[in-house]
């Protein structure tokens, strides 16, 4: 791969993609169009790791977060509809929030302009990931850390279908409650 | 012989070395994609003629026999219609979301197609590290699209429509993944290429080793196409369309060439998610027998992808619709536990090479047989046969 | 066995399937255009007037005695009685229809009219294929367009207009003796001839 | 300017994003929202310090990555599984309106 | 801008009840129909849905509401007999039928035998083809795409086409005269018939082979839709409903009206009262229409088809009431008549079986999806010219 230059267009674009989009998330106040500019933002970020060469993380991270967590999201946001009004109210003092976070952005960057040559000075050969290289070092060296992660997962399943089911009472909702061989489960499926 | 096996591989070579070098590159590609954005809308329009035509035979009715010779053209005068027919937007409508929605039901299942090997040598995109994964992944956007159509239509039954969609695709996407990972585990790899390419060894010197001559790859085809079928929508797990109980589900504000982006959309991914199927578990563009390899590949894959639409009209035409809590059930209760049994089933029949042919189909036929004689009984505990008495 | 059920019914989708290419017992439909059903005798449609001979106006059958206007559960005959009278078939002076309507969009072809009728006048036609761009005056039928021959008749209802023949060629022959046996006796007035039953 | 300084500033900014949403937000799915946005951009970081910065360990940064994926989809089912329940309750998904833990 | 010409905004106007959980969005309120495909016709449902689940069901109807009693009282005896017909536009022959039994009692007519033979099968043949529909519609309205509605329909084609020839008309028969039927039948017919009705029972197995082992079916309509005996008789039920939840209640057995008494035949009856228990009914009954059938087509006698009494014109039965009923294919069909010695009877009032099977809708929709609402309406087998009059 050729030597990228720092600030190409493509990455204007995906991150022009990552800040609007996130933007757009916190600030719509439709909640649906909340739910889905999380989306494009995810999927902006997901572009930054495909062009950092993670293609595997970049997959991932759209079928987990695109295809799960903002489906699943929207599909709160669909559940727990009209319970207050389509638009959601303002908060009294938003300045503050958005101070605080603007204070920590200037702090970081402050500090990443600052540092960051000297500790990244070394351009290092761009890193491979291999697959199977991650899997090797998954199931060898972190295989206790994937069991507790599959353990994890397992318990949110059935916490999440137990948390989610409803009182005794006449609608009947699938329960989720009968996956539970969890060392199978690839840490990335989507629940 | 090779002449027919590569002739579209031959052709494109041709048509790019006519180009200067550093725009070949963007040759291939226009070329690759332009093959897939022609071949598989046209299979989509052949498809929905013969889908009508076949439904009617099996519903003692000639179908479509108006247009063009035998009624095949009718795709084009539908096509037509829906081109001119008035698009129309509800006022209520969130009108952004509501047409942006058929665009993101339509493009993931192209993208999936793109890295589809239909042929030797023939795969527009080739991943060799993680082929499967995009696969995986660019089928889920889709969930998005029918969300947004549904939400954004402002409807009712709409609504309804959405939310059985996402529940639906949510929960039978682990049964679909599941299925794969068992191919995944045995190939070691996520490429499709290296999928096919492991399944071309020859067994008793005719046979293909096709993963569906394996015990877990039939179980796991199985389990894959019904999760499939679910993924798509098709009968019986059309639920989120059911025109019986919430008329058109999620696209039923949608009218004129929205509607049929919807309708492509739809057949793209029982394509796309067939194809698949046929990758991992029907040998790809590979012959069943060594002494039929003079056939050429692409012949193969789409031949497979026909005898599979085939089988999935025949299903739509046979089989009543099931309720949304026993669609639910059956992802959660069946298929999640029967594909976690397949992996299981697939661990074994790696580590048992060593064996005689027929005891390593042993345990899978223990592993599979007891989970279904339970399945059988609980359902014959719930609907016991019944008989019926005559007033005296 | 599980699943075993819808196995059956696959095997009769395909049945069906192989049996609509070979079995014409299950292939019913007809390619409507080009194809119609054989018609059935007794079918019915919509009303019109028998007329005898060659001029629809002096073969008219019927005698505007509106009894199929009263008749009508839908209400959906007009009929105007003549001032002046014409011969019928018997050369009897009679009424006439001077206006004969039927609104077809109204009418539903229930056939009271034609058993009512005491002079087999108003018969049920089977044409059916009567779609119009104009609501009102397009399906409103008159005197001059609901008249046919008694040939047309004949032709779609040959049992009953076979019947009805005969009966009305015994009348006429009756009537002729009558007529005879009055040239002579010419002295004595004509008798009344029986009224057609 | 390097790539990784870009990246992190990216980070940094999602990171803000995300963290201004979570303050200003009433609606509790929305906070969550705010909430994924900085998981993600930790996860930018992740994978940027393990593509430009010195590597001791070549796959460290996919790894965390990959286990910060999975542990926030575990805890999206189950903050959303609280939200729907809390709303079965309250029928409110604004935060300050949930005020008591007992139902 | 002309004001008119404006567009207009649809707002979200504050609930008049903020503790109605409809208005609150916790609850959805869907109206079915009457323009929805599995209505049945112009029918509705108000639906208040939690999820999918039904807390609320109320039907609407009346869309197809044509007078037809008090047009009757409008009209002679005779011109009520084609509206009739449209009753239940299934099945106008057993409408027919019942009306002429009405008449006849109130006139003191008697029917010959072979027209009480000729009613007696096309009453048979009527309930075959209405029952085959309803089973195919029951299908459809759980997305079997029209395949075994299709199979229905192919030997429903094959009875309107012996209708037709005997008839005149496929579906607005209006054969019955008070004292007979219109017309005998025409040549060939009997045997036309006898063909016919030994083609059903192949197609019967057909039928059941696509579909009563099925397991999705089985899944669908067992334990739906529950309708205990005791409400079946409380509610007025009547028909193959009835029989289903167990009540051993078929007029043809209960008041042997017409000749049903020569005819040797069961009556199904169900035990648990569920949707499947409604369908199988219904194709058991088929059954024994076609034991009935064939002892009819082999008994028939020659004979003339209506009482030489009865008159076409000028018919007015003396002063009287009389309540007449069948077993239709939907179950009790009564019409009750009474004369003040006029030409057009002085009161005129049908008891509609579909109307009255469909008040229970509700108790038996609540608690379940809106897919089971759709199929329990399918299996109640309404029909809307029958519901609305």
């Amino acid at each position: 791969m050729p030597p990228e230059p720092v600030l190409s267009l493509a990455f204007a674009i995906v991150a022009g993609l990552v800040l609007g989009g996130s933007v757009a998330a916190v600030s719509c106040r439709n909640r649906v169009h909340a739910g889905l500019f999380l989306a494009v933002a995810l999927v902006g970020l997901a572009l930054v790791f495909l062009r950092m060469g993670a293609e595997f993380l970049g997959f991932i991270q759209i079928l987990v977060y695109v295809g799960a967590v903002a489906v699943l999201i929207v599909f709160a946001i669909l559940l727990t509809r009209g319970s207050d009004s389509a638009h959601e109210r303002r908060s009294n003092a938003p300045g503050i929030g958005i101070g605080l976070a603007v204070l920590l952005w200037g702090v970081l960057a402050w500090g990443i302009l600052h540092r960051s040559p000297g500790a990244i000075a070394t351009p290092s050969p761009p890193p491979s990931m291999a697959v199977r290289d991650l899997g090797e070092r998954l199931l060898r060296e972190e295989l206790l850390p994937l069991q507790t992660v599959g353990l994890l997962l397992t318990a949110a399943l059935i916490g999440a279908a137990l948390i989610a089911l409803p009182e005794p009472g006449i609608s009947p909702r699938p329960s989720g409650s009968h996956g539970s061989a969890g060392t199978e489960t690839p840490p990335s499926s989507p629940t | 012989m090779d002449a027919p096996d590569q002739i579209f591989v031959l052709l494109k070579h041709a048509v790019v070395s006519w180009f200067p070098t550093p725009v070949q590159p963007w040759i291939s590609a226009v070329l690759s994609i332009g093959a897939i954005l022609a071949v598989y809308p046209m299979i989509f329009a052949l498809t929905t003629v013969i889908e009508r035509k076949a439904l009617g035979r099996i519903q003692n009715r000639p179908g479509p026999n108006r247009v063009g010779p035998a009624g095949f053209l009718q795709f084009a005068a539908d096509g037509i219609k829906s081109l001119t027919k008035e698009d129309i937007v509800p006022r209520a409508a969130d009108s952004v979301v509501h047409f942006l929605a058929p665009l993101v039901v339509v493009v993931p299942p192209l993208l999936a197609l793109a890295v589809l090997p239909v042929g030797r040598n023939m795969v527009a995109l080739d991943l060799p590290e993680t082929g499967l994964l995009f696969f995986l992944m660019v089928g889920t956007a889709v969930e998005l699209g029918v969300f947004m159509a549904g939400w954004s239509s402002h409807n009712k039954y709409s609504l309804l429509g959405a939310m059985r969609a996402i529940a639906q695709l949510l929960s039978y996407e682990l049964p679909l993944l599941l299925s794969t990972v068992s191919v995944v585990m045995l190939t070691g790899s996520l490429s499709l290429n290296a999928i096919i390419g492991h399944q071309s060894e020859v067994h008793a010197g005719v046979l293909l080793g096709w993963n569906v001559f394996t015990p877990w790859g039939a179980a796991g085809a199985v389990l894959f196409f019904i999760a499939a079928l679910a993924e798509a929508n098709r009968s019986p797990f059309d639920l989120p369309e059911a025109e019986s109980e919430i008329v058109a589900g999620y696209f039923t504000e949608y009218s004129g060439f929205k509607f049929a982006l919807f309708f492509l959309g739809e057949y793209l991914g029982l394509f796309a998610v067939s194809g698949l199927g046929i990758t991992l578990f029907l040998g790809g563009w590979l012959p069943p027998l060594t002494v039929l390899s003079w056939v050429p590949s692409w012949l193969w894959f789409f031949g497979k992808l026909a005898v599979l639409m085939g089988i999935f009209i025949w299903l739509r035409g046979t089989l009543p619709r099931l309720r949304m809590d026993q669609l639910m059930r059956f992802a959660w209760q069946f298929l999640l536990p029967m594909s976690l049994i397949n992996l299981l089933v697939a661990a074994l029949w790696q580590y048992s090479t060593p064996w005689p042919h027929l005891l390593r189909w042993l345990p899978a036929a223990i592993l599979f047989g007891i989970p279904y004689l339970l399945y059988h009984r609980a359902f014959l505990r719930q609907h016991p046969p019944r008989t019926y008495r005559y007033a005296s | 066995m599980l699943g075993g059920g819808i196995l059956h019914g696959l095997a009769v989708t395909a049945k069906n399937f192989v049996g609509s290419f070979t079995d014409p017992e299950r292939l019913v439909t007809l390619g409507y255009p080009e194809e119609r059903a054989p018609a059935k005798e007794n079918a019915r449609q919509f009303p019109f007037l028998v007329f005898d001979g060659a001029d629809p106006q002096a073969g008219l059958r019927c005698v505007a005695c509106q009894i199929c206007e009263k008749e009508c559960p839908p209400q959906c005959i007009l009929i105007v009685k003549s001032k002046t009278k014409k011969p019928d078939h018997l050369g009897k002076p009679q009424f006439f229809p001077a206006t004969f309507d039927i609104d077809l969009s109204v009418c539903m072809s229930c056939q009271i009219c034609v058993e009512v009728c005491p002079f087999d006048a108003i018969k049920m036609d089977q044409e059916f294929e009567l779609a119009t761009n104009d609501r009102f005056e397009g399906l409103l039928r008159h005197r001059d367009q609901l008249a046919r021959p008694n040939a047309h008749f004949q032709k779609l209802h040959p049992t009953d207009a076979a019947a009805i023949d005969a009966r009305r060629a015994e009348e006429l022959a009756k009537a002729a003796a009558a007529a005879t046996a009055a040239a002579a006796a010419p002295r004595k007035p004509a008798p009344e001839s029986p009224p057609a039953a | 300017m390097s790539a990784a300084t870009l990246h992190l500033l990216l980070a940094a900014a999602m990171f803000c994003i995300g963290l201004a949403g979570a303050l200003c937000r009433r609606n509790a799915i929305l906070v969550l929202i705010g909430i994924e946005l900085m998981l993600n951009a930790a996860n930018l970081n992740f994978l940027t310090f393990w593509k430009y910065g010195p590597q001791p360990q070549p796959l460290d940064g996919p790894v965390f990555v990959l286990f910060s994926v999975a542990i926030a989809a575990a805890e999206a089912a189950v903050g959303l599984a609280l939200i729907i329940a809390i709303h079965r309750r309250y029928r409110t998904t604004q935060l300050e309106e949930i005020s008591r833990l007992r139902g | 801008m002309n004001p008119a010409a404006a567009p207009r905004t649809f707002e979200v106007r504050p609930s008049p009840d903020a503790a109605d959980p409809v208005h609150d969005g916790s609850l959805l309120e869907v109206s079915l129909g009457p323009q929805h495909p599995s209505t049945h016709g112009v029918f509705r449902m108000d639906v208040v849905l939690d999820g999918e689940t039904v807390v609320k069901l109320k039907p609407v109807f009346g869309y197809l509401h044509r007078n037809h009693e008090k047009i009757a009282e409008n009209t002679s005896y005779l011109g009520s007999m084609p509206y009739t017909d449209r009753l239940d536009y299934f099945c106008s022959l057993t409408s027919n039928w019942a009306y002429a039994l009405t008449v006849e009692r109130l006139a003191g007519l008697q029917v010959p035998e072979r027209a009480e033979y000729l009613r007696v099968i096309t009453a048979e043949l009527t309930r075959l083809q209405n029952h085959a529909a309803v089973c195919g519609f029951l299908l459809q309205d759980m997305g079997a795409l029209g395949t075994p509605l299709m199979y229905a329909f192919r030997e429903r084609e094959r009875i309107l086409d012996l209708f037709e020839s005997l008839t005149g008309a496929r579906m607005m028969c209006n054969y019955m005269r008070f004292g007979g039927c219109r017309c005998d039948t025409p040549p060939g017919w009997l045997e036309q018939a006898r063909s016919v009705v030994t083609g059903f029972g192949a197609f019967l197995d057909e039928f059941e082979a696509l579909l009563s082992s099925n397991e999705i079916l089985l899944g669908r309509t067992q334990g739906i839709g529950i309708l205990p005996r005791e409400l079946a008789i409380n509610a007025g039920i009547s028909g193959p409903m009835a029989r289903a939840s167990g009540v051993a209640y078929d007029i043809r057995k209960v008041d042997r009206y017409g000749i049903y008494d020569q005819f040797e035949f069961r009556v199904p009856l169900g035990d648990h009262g569920d949707v499947f228990d409604r369908y199988m009914i219904r194709a058991l009954e088929m059954r024994e229409s076609l034991r009935i059938l064939g002892a009819a087509l082999q008994r028939i006698p020659a004979g003339p088809v209506i009482d030489p009494k009865a008159k076409l014109r000028g018919f007015r039965p003396k002063p009287g009431e009389s309540y007449g009923r069948i077993e239709s294919p939907k179950g009790e069909l009564g019409f009750y008549l009474i004369s003040d010695g006029g030409p057009n009877p002085w009161r005129y009032r049908i008891r509609p079986p579909s109307f009255i099977n469909l008040t229970i809708l509700e108790d038996l929709c609540l608690g379940r999806s809106v897919a089971d609402a759709v199929v329990i309406l399918g299996s109640v087998d309404i029909v809307l010219g029958e519901v609305d009059r």
